[in-house]
């Protein structure tokens, strides 16, 4: 499987999502320059963290005019999987791809600590190797990850199980105590309608090896390789692929 | 011609910054302030004589770039 | 715009003395211009040529088996790491800028220290800070006033710390913050960065090859804190509050952009001949001490230089020192190999002029030289002083003898140590002493996991980092220590504790030292107490760093740092670097099992001389501070790596401020869960 | 009464900001665009009739929190 990592002007999780993926996950992966709209037949498109165009204005508001932008748009258009890592999951709701904003954090400070995640939405390309309501440790390290939409697009988020995780206790309960930022629902990470699209302002690279703490975050990338590989044995899905319609039986 | 473009967080969103330097200006004293909201404020210089031409692109752009309008609205002002 | 006449008044203002004045004529052969006396004055000022220091920085050990690139010659010094690889570090001081304007204070310090990494070569993978203040709370010494501005400058140095480090994506993982009266109104803020290269991929900052085009990489030239580095010599008194220069302004976004496109131009073998980033002294700084190592000359015309604002004069432009600026010496031929990788990545690379082979510094506006001296002469002939020392009174045994129960000259004159009436108390009130309390408020504001290689994170002892080399890994530790009132009762034995104690930190990690870098921040020179406490405490440093074997690689000093009450407690910081052979020796501080058995090693401290018992509770700064041996140091450190290697030991913490008590609680409170632990006395 | 206050960065210091809005302004076609400055927009309610006693308290609040007067300036507009 080959992995396609985007580089802009600022982005500082690129070189982590790219050893995580060669070196942990050993699959092959390559970097995408911002400035050129080509994905080098990528099958995964990472959008990593870092202060894409220094944040300025707004985070990835500038980024996402960036050329390779719109390769990604068609590429998730057309089904293919696209995950945005904070300062990424800032870019797809910039550019679009996915619905809501991120504010500023309600302390009004930078975050960098570990948080516990309770995972949604196991059927997504992304969470296939969790279960429904495992509670997973991952790092946090944001100054605007407070995630908000108006309350109809919440609705549509509840309605069709885009939102993939939340933030909990380390038991799995929603508490205010436990979101780190205020965001609404305690909403940690969301996929698009067809789930080909995921956003989250956690780091699963930064969770990928043991002895940085937590490897819950690996599992991710594996379940990315795993729903390829099925998919694979079929055709490459056309049209958007509806997570919850995974043919199973083909495991 | 000068534009200036003042972006403000809208009415339904949460502005935890406003209600942050509004407890700071409490403290230094003046209690009398109320609903405080903080945007981003631009300003530019802009060649060109066509205000009408000028005054649609830039539109557009505070549209697409300068204000995110699921969270901001925007006021712009051009003059020669 | 015409350039002032020299005159003596002129002269002064620049902080030049008659004598030196003198050396400039003798060494132009003629009266320097208005530019040449500011570039003179500039380089020749104690910020860049250490003109009062140097004598003593020359007692400090430099060689070693492992230094690739010795103190003093570059940057940053380079130590070897094993394999082919090895890391360069620094720390170095931005602490008058940062009384000013806080928040761009520290951040341009961080920006000025990373820049010193990656110019030598390196991958930036981690940074340092070591911060003092005044006392945050109102008490007998500080006003409410005094503290909350204490708050403020807190405040924005760590938030400047925060924005620096995170934009550009180099982790905070560790650190100091100490709160004393002394620091009241003149913060130490000390950043340190540490980098990883290959042994092929040493750089370094000389300007040779007549003919080769000089460029200028980066951000373009404004008025910022223009003559910083002179200024950083003043004292902060109420009149240098009123002549703020324009302070400088950090834009981390253009200095990521600056790292990447470097690296990568280094990448290409034989393209670039010297780098230098421009730190204090711009310009000046840069052009004339890389055509000095070079042994060349240098010329460039100001015309070509990128400028933010219009109308600089040449004067403006040689000392202006904006941020995040490289000088980079190409090979003749390679122009439009640096011009496309700097396009690459939104940066402009302008050929603002060529090396020459008669050794002097020529800078030219529109065509006329406007300075031209001796570059070598400019860089390395400042004048060097000897200063007058005598004895510090708060000193007490000055040739650092074993603690006595002589009487003490405390600040505050009372004699006798208090009885304990409760300890549980005492113990609840050291521990929520800012000084010791937990900086988790603080370190959860730095992205400290960016780089994916942070294996104990900040609040340990030492700081443990996984640096990926190549297909294989290796574990650095890292802690940066000093303890200001030992170093104000005893400045000898306070500078060798400081140096033990960072040893200490990285031996309970599981880590054997390898070299250190130093930020002397100190007070006025001129005054003979100063310059006693600075000598005695690089003599101790010194001693401790050959005993240890940890040679000194660079550094930094920092005088001036009084405020209008006094100079404040000597403060040399030592920055220890170390390596952890194997991942399972990396041990940390927090208790792991119920049941496991607790030893204390090195036998029990006399005394409270120095302790922030003392300090904290009772106000008191008096001694005498804690018997030392260096054997007995030693031989303790040597046990706990020795345990550690052979598995014996699951948790190790060094016994330091608050002496067992704190230590003991904090072994228990710094795990995941709370643990508790019986203690027989 | 209405309080409006704009604070930008002073003329000398420099404004990564500004210059990064203004690269991609020209990127989405309007290269006549020059000069863009970017600074915080804050308007608030202040209760209290006596226009001249409010300016006065609201300037030094200006100068000891909105704004950081050795990099910043500020204008102040107040209106009934």
């Amino acid at each position: 499987m080959k992995f396609g990592i985007l580089q802009f002007p600022g982005s500082n999780c690129d070189q982590d999502c790219f050893y995580a993926i060669r070196n942990v996950l050993k699959e092959e992966v390559v970097y995408l320059w911002h400035k050129e709209a080509d994905l080098q037949e990528a099958d995964v498109v990472v959008v990593p963290g870092g202060f894409s165009y220094g944040d300025y204005l707004r985070c990835g508001a500038i980024a996402r005019f960036s050329p390779v932008m719109g390769e990604v748009k068609k590429f998730a258009a057309s089904g293919g999987l696209v995950l945005g890592i904070c300062n990424g999951f800032q870019i797809l709701t910039e550019a679009g791809l996915l619905p809501g904003a991120l504010l500023r954090n309600r302390s009004l400070k930078f975050i960098c600590r570990e948080v516990c995640l309770r995972v949604e939405h196991p059927l997504t390309p992304f969470t296939l190797h969790y279960h429904k309501g495992e509670v997973i440790r991952i790092p946090i390290a944001h100054g605007e990850g407070n995630y908000f939409a108006e309350p109809d697009v919440i609705a549509e988020l509840k309605k069709n199980r885009q939102i993939v995780f939340k933030y909990t206790d380390a038991e799995g309960r929603e508490t205010p105590e436990a979101n780190p930022n205020g965001a609404m629902e305690n909403i940690a990470g969301i996929c698009n309608k067809a789930g080909n699209v995921l956003g989250m302002m956690p780091h699963p690279e930064r969770a990928s090896e043991s002895i940085l703490g937590s490897a819950d975050g690996l599992k991710m990338f594996q379940s990315v390789v795993y729903w390829l590989k099925i998919n694979r044995a079929g055709q490459t899905p056309s049209a958007p692929v509806r997570s919850a319609e995974i043919n199973l039986a083909a495991v | 011609m000068k534009a200036r473009i003042i972006v403000t967080p809208k009415k339904t969103v949460l502005d935890p910054q406003g209600k942050a330097v509004e407890q700071a200006i409490h403290h230094l004293g003046m209690e009398c302030v109320k609903n405080t909201r903080i945007g981003k404020f631009i300003e530019m210089d802009i060649e060109g004589e066509n205000l009408d031409l000028t005054r649609k692109k830039l539109d557009q752009v505070c549209k697409d770039l300068l204000s995110n309008p699921v969270i901001e609205d925007y006021r712009l002002e051009l003059e020669k | 715009m015409t350039e002032p006449p020299i005159s003596k008044e002129l002269v002064q203002k620049h902080g030049l003395t008659d004598e030196e004045y003198r050396q400039i004529e003798s060494i132009l052969g003629r009266q320097p211009n208005f530019t040449e006396l500011g570039i003179f004055s500039v380089m020749w000022s104690e910020h860049c040529s250490y003109k009062n220091s140097k004598p003593e920085l020359k007692k400090f050990p430099t060689s070693g088996v492992g230094i690739l690139v010795k103190a003093g010659d570059e940057n940053a010094g380079v130590v070897d790491i094993g394999d082919g690889w090895a890391v360069a570090f620094k720390i170095e001081s931005h602490n008058h800028p940062s009384a000013i304007e806080p928040f761009q204070g520290a951040a341009t310090g961080v920006g000025g220290i990373i820049r010193d990494i990656f110019t030598m070569g390196a991958r930036p993978v981690f940074l340092l800070n070591s911060l003092r203040f005044g006392p945050l709370t109102e008490n007998k010494s500080t006003s409410a006033v005094v503290a909350g501005n204490n708050r403020k400058l807190l405040k924005g140095v760590v938030a400047g710390i925060a924005h620096y480090g995170n934009c550009i994506g180099i982790p905070t993982i560790g650190g100091e913050v100490y709160f004393d009266e002394s620091y009241t109104g003149n913060p130490l803020v000390n950043a340190f960065c540490l980098g990883v290269l290959r042994h092929d991929q040493i750089r370094k900052g000389k300007a040779s090859g007549s003919g080769n085009p000089v460029f200028y990489v980066g951000a373009a030239t404004g008025r910022d804190g223009l003559a910083g580095a002179a200024f950083a010599s003043r004292e902060l008194s109420e009149e240098s509050r009123e002549d703020r220069p324009a302070v400088q302004v950090g834009d981390p976004f253009m200095e990521k952009l600056l790292l990447e496109a470097c690296l990568e131009l280094f990448e290409q073998a034989d393209a670039v001949v010297g780098v230098q980033d421009m730190g204090a002294a711009g310009l000046t700084c840069s052009t004339c001490e890389t055509a000095s190592r070079g042994g060349a000359g240098i010329e460039i015309e100001l015309d070509n230089v990128p400028q933010r604002e219009s109308g600089m004069t040449p004067y403006e432009t040689m000392l202006s020192e904006s941020q995040e600026r490289m000088l980079i010496i190409a090979r003749k031929g390679k122009e439009k190999l640096v011009r496309d990788i700097f396009e690459k990545w939104d940066l402009h690379a302008a050929e603002i002029g060529r090396v020459t082979d008669d050794g002097l510094m020529r800078v030219k506006k529109s065509g006329r030289v406007v300075a031209e001296i001796p570059a070598a002469q400019l860089a390395n002939d400042a004048p060097v002083y000897h200063r007058e020392a005598r004895p510090h009174p708060a000193a007490i045994d000055t040739r650092g003898t074993t603690a006595d129960t002589r009487g003490t000259t405390a600040r505050n004159g009372s004699h006798e140590f208090p009885n304990f009436k409760n300890d549980r108390e005492a113990l609840l009130n050291l521990l929520a002493s800012p000084t010791i309390a937990s900086k988790n408020w603080i370190y959860r504001q730095y992205d400290h996991q960016v780089r994916t290689g942070t294996v104990v994170l900040p609040g340990s002892d030492a700081a443990v980092f996984r640096v990926r080399c190549g297909e294989t890994e290796k574990y650095l530790a890292a802690s940066a220590d000093c303890n200001g009132t030992h170093c104000y009762l005893n400045p000898r034995q306070g500078a060798k504790m400081a140096v033990a104690e960072a040893a200490r930190n990285l031996a309970c990690s599981g880590a054997r030292p390898l070299a250190v870098s130093d930020n002397l921040n100190f007070g006025n020179p001129y005054k003979p107490e100063n310059f006693w406490q600075l000598r005695e405490c690089v003599e101790g440093l010194a001693e401790a760093c050959r005993f240890f074997n940890t040679p000194v690689t660079g550094g930094n000093v920092s005088l001036y740092n009084e405020s209008p009450e006094g100079a404040i407690d000597p403060t040399p910081v030592v920055a220890m670097v170390g390596l952890i052979e194997k991942k399972e020796w990396i041990t940390t501080q927090a208790f792991k099992k119920a049941g496991d058995l607790i030893y204390r090693v090195g036998g029990a401290g006399k005394g409270l001389g120095g302790s922030r018992y003392l300090k904290e509770l009772l106000g008191e700064k008096r001694g005498p501070l804690p018997e030392f041996d260096f054997e007995k140091e030693l031989m303790v450190q040597e046990a706990v790596r020795q345990g550690i290697q052979s598995g014996w030991i699951r948790s190790a913490h060094d016994c330091s401020e608050g002496g067992l008590a704190v230590t003991l609680a904090e072994c228990c409170i710094s795990g995941r869960e709370g643990i508790g632990a019986t203690i027989d006395l």
